[in-house]
């Protein structure tokens, strides 16, 4: 089985951000990504006891490498500041490279 | 005093009872809470019961008189929004967005609030009109909008007064900013007015309208008899919400606590004598207040973190479900029924007045 | 006309306003959705109510008349699922797999439907026969397991005549497709009995049966009285879920259209006469005919992705709530009442004559 | 005989019949569930409903009588506990931490039981004293908090013992033994007090005894009319959890599943004596059993994996849930009405021979 | 701390084919997995609004890298064409290798 | 767009055991986490049906390499004997190495 390399980009925000996020793929022309909520702790305190509106989520894209430091670099400086959000970047195998 | 004993009455119904409850459960840290997807279900059906209980009223009384207390409580709605930010911003020195979502969040209405207070009223023995259910649906995003277009035009003028002091010839770096600001404000205004609690709330007026007392008769036992039973359990949860909040009334400051306890009574008072004035029953003169005093706490997050992320939601949150919500359902509710009380009396006694005088002339 | 009439007032019952409710909160993209574990809870509630409501009724007046119509139920069922592949893959050129995915998918029964019918007839004051619930639970698996048999039947002779153009001698993987056929046939036939749907229907239905009234006072508010309310909250999320899916309508097609609003009609109207020449009261005849008119929408996925994983849900889904369902409850019910009214009569009319006859002989 | 026939008529009754339900549902391998929010909202609803009705039970029954049935409770589940340890420890030969754990698991209570056992006496027409909810609220604690502080004790002391044999001047680690001892008894005491079944019930006995009867009314529908509907659904889910449970009776074994049936009769039949001894009614005493008799199975995991962590959760949930629970709501019920039943005929005559005697001297 | 380097696969895909998944890691003598629900959007469109039955899952597996090649082939072979799915490995170090 | 390597640790353990987990990464001043409830199969069998008590959790986090040993040590040491559990830790890339 032949694995092929591409990046697994992961961010943990609150869950209205979502939205932000789900556009700033689209405008980088990805349409592919999963999403769950999460609850968590971070410099913005414990999110997920009370509303749902104050859970987080995260969302997870896997990427080809050419794409990503854009989007990184948009989700930082659009949504940094405002939001509570917390990104990372993983190298993972795929075997149909063609899906990203 | 009439208001302290209503006051105490009240403090020993269940609906409060319940909510003191679940501050106390919270405080003690207490792991006790109502899974999210009840808690989320919860507002929808009291909203589905209010709609269909308006619309019922609606077509059982009519709704020709809709028009001026509607138009009146949007006409109040936004001018109590600018007042509040001219007080936050200038007296309270907050920043222009978090002065706007303050100001919006009293700005607009609480839906549980107003459930609150219908039971409350039925407790008391009291109707009200089914209009104000409309009135309720079409006054959660009017003050919204409001804040959300002049934090808009703000931040555009800011902008514009930045680019300036560099170069003169950015007309089109303008014209981007106001057009960056009308597309945020029609994504918003779709945001808000396809709301589900808008949605739901609007539907049900219309449904409860179509099927009246009659095709209601099926569907009545859920949406009429476990009404209050429905808003008990949902207050345990507002009421732990609410307790694990009380930590953030620090951050909050004394100016804002201040604010979410006076702003309400001003709001609430006027909004009675006005509805008074303006023909409202007893009953539904205290709603009218009721509306008009009640800050937002479940719409306002989901609609001000994408309309002014800047603001921080730890003021307005806390503020509206952590002071005001409680004040409002049982201090506030009480004293706007005195209120309504005594006003629809001294204007009974002149109708009575009227009466008489037309009755001699 | 007296069937524009019904469909007109059917048309203003709550739950058909609730279910168009939620399709107009789905186009305007509101954010409105019943959570998760409410939408997920409320089918096996519906069940379980439907169950006791049968069994009980099957303890009062007895099930002894219930086998000719269970076992013309299965034969009808599995003719018209027959008649569904044919029509489905002459007519409508579609593949082996969706051909049977959809045949047994309209060759299957409701639930949801089945409840919208119960609440029909209860507002038209009709009674229908208690062990229909019965002929609900036996149909729901009969029409996917043969066309799943079918299905296996078919690709393992694809796999021989494949094999055989090869070589000869390959008794041996001829074995083994029928073989695994075999594997798989008996875990859906095993899937599809334990299914939750007919675990809680059955289990209902006997519990209901041991009970009787009597012991059913104790919970009679919540599976009775409660019952139209809970209806009505689940529309809403069909609604929505079939307000989503209308966009797919252009991939379903026109053929597939037609098909789901023309072949209801035809079964339904035949249930209605048939369940009327054995028997049924008008009620009775009414459900009937639901049932072989209904095409199952939450149960069929999960079978069919399992058992026929190459036909596209897309198709079945779509087809089945998002035209299908809103066609049954809102036209064909007041359709199949209005035949079953007239045959009820006619029918009534030759007794009468017999009855006539009789006395004078 | 009386009992057999009480039983028989108890098994037909729709509470335990949704139970086998849910048993044979998870033994034929069903997808059926109660989906998670729905089965962790009603535990907390049926607290509630408890705990609303004894409060106003109370308010009208006064509750100065609570005092020795609560003392005399709270030192028989004590004792009770040390004796469960004492037979699991020396007949069962389990390790220290699972005798802790299982003797505290049964000399706890369980709020499901106590839910069923009122339903039950509904049914017989009987009632109880509304002051047993009080006392259900404070057995939840007390025989874990013995059996931990206990555990911890014994940890202290093989601590100790293993120290002393290396060297002779560890005073200090004793101590921190026993330090971190108290710390993590101070932990989980607060930890079982502020557990949401204790606080629910205990926040609900005060709202009930302030509301009373009248406060109630608005209320009535949801915390009294769906009360045993609300247990029937819950009993699926309990059923489900106990057949899937059942594989792991092997693991249990043969000493076990013989001491979760013999402990609890034992333990209810002394209960229901000494109930009456102190002048508990019919139904009281019967409650005051089951007390005894039950066994923690939703509160005593979350308390004992962290007071005990060394103690296998599967012994103690599975003979918790699978043997005991179906026992004491199937037969021990039923034996313990019968025997309430004679002792208070018995203290009847006594009392009627005291008349007797006293009329004639 | 020493940590050991083994493989960790992570399918996402409908919800009604992890009963597939556990079979075929049940034949390659995998018993240890983590599951959980998420949501979507990839190649066969948006999935997690409607019917639960239409959501995604989650399936994680911690695994020696010498059984990895043979079940993502059979997944490959038997699944991609007819569910909604994807894939990816990535290496992670564990403490207990002989968990896994 | 720079990305720092930090390490992410995953822990899958019994809902009960969370708290023990959050305890430990206290008292290493790590506040910053993520959790989230799964189901999964493994040396204590399947997890995940019955009471919510019995389901598992995975808490998720960021953090530099540095203290990574000593919290493995210290998960392992106190939970690993009587929780079900598991845990692994993979290579990482964020932008703002500053909140972690
Ligand atoms: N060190 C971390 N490891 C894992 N998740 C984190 C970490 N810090 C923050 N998060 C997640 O990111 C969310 C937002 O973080 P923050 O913006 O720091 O409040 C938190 O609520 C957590 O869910
Ligand atoms: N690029 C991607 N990144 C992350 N998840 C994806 C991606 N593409 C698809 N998925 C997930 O895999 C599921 C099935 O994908 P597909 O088969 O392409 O529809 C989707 O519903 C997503 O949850
Ligand atoms: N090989 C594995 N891959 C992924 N998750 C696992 C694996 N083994 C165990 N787990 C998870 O860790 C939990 C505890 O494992 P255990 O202590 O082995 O019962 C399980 O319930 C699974 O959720
Ligand atoms: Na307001
Ligand atoms: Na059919
Ligand atoms: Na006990």
């Amino acid at each position: 089985m032949k694995f092929y390399n591409v990046k697994l980009l992961t961010v943990t925000c609150e869950i209205l951000a979502q939205k932000n996020i789900i556009e700033i793929l689209k405008k980088h022309e990805i349409t592919g990504y999963t999403t769950y909520e999460v609850e968590g702790n971070g410099a913005r305190g414990l999110r997920g006891q009370g509303f749902k509106n104050e859970k987080n989520v995260k969302v997870e894209i896997i990427m080809r490498e050419d794409k990503l430091s854009d989007i990184v670099e948009e989700i930082s400086r659009t949504m940094f500041a405002n939001f509570a959000i917390v990104l990372y970047v993983s190298d993972v195998g795929v075997v149909r490279t063609e899906k990203f | 005093m009439e208001i302290l004993q209503l006051i105490q009455a009240n403090l020993l119904t269940p609906i409060i009872l319940f909510f003191l409850f679940g501050i106390i459960a919270a405080r003690i840290k207490s792991d006790l809470k109502i899974p999210e997807a009840i808690s989320e279900f919860l507002p929808i059906y009291l909203l589905a019961a209010i709609g269909l209980h308006g619309g019922i009223e609606m077509r059982n009384a009519g709704f020709e008189n809709m028009l001026i207390p509607m138009v009146v409580a949007i006409g109040i709605s936004l001018l109590f929004t600018l007042n509040h930010y001219q007080i936050l911003r200038r007296l309270g020195k907050f920043n222009l967005f978090d002065s706007y979502a303050l100001a919006s969040t009293y700005g607009a209405v609480g839906a549980v609030t107003f459930s609150v207070g219908l039971s409350f009223l039925k407790n008391q023995g009291v109707t009200s009109e089914g209009y104000l259910a409309a009135i309720l649906a079409v006054l959660e995003p009017v003050s919204f909008i409001m804040a959300i277009f002049l934090t808009n035009i703000a931040v555009a003028k800011q902008i514009r007064a930045k680019k300036q002091s560099f170069t003169n010839d950015d007309v089109s770096d303008i014209e981007m900013g106001l057009q960056e600001t009308k597309t945020k404000l029609s994504q918003v205004l779709h945001e808000s007015i396809t709301g589900k609690a808008i949605v739901i709330l609007l539907g049900c007026i219309v449904i409860g309208y179509i099927i009246g007392e009659e095709g209601f008769t099926s569907i009545k036992i859920v949406f009429d008899g476990m009404f209050t039973g429905a808003i008990v359990i949902f207050m345990i949860e507002m009421g732990i919400i609410a307790g694990q909040r009380l930590d953030d009334l620090k951050k909050v400051g004394i100016f804002l606590i201040s604010f979410a306890i006076i702003m309400p009574t001003f709001n609430g008072v006027i909004g009675v004598l006005v509805a008074t004035a303006i023909g409202l029953s007893l009953g539904g003169a205290v709603m009218f207040g009721l509306l008009l005093a009640s800050a937002s706490f479940i719409a306002a997050p989901a609609i001000l973190r994408h309309a002014i992320p800047e603001a921080k939601p730890s003021l307005y949150i806390t503020s509206a479900l952590g002071i005001t919500f409680p004040y409002n359902i049982i201090i506030l509710l009480p004293i706007m029924f005195v209120v309504s009380s005594i006003a629809h009396d001294v204007e009974g006694s002149i109708d009575l007045f009227n009466y008489i005088t037309q009755d001699w002339t």
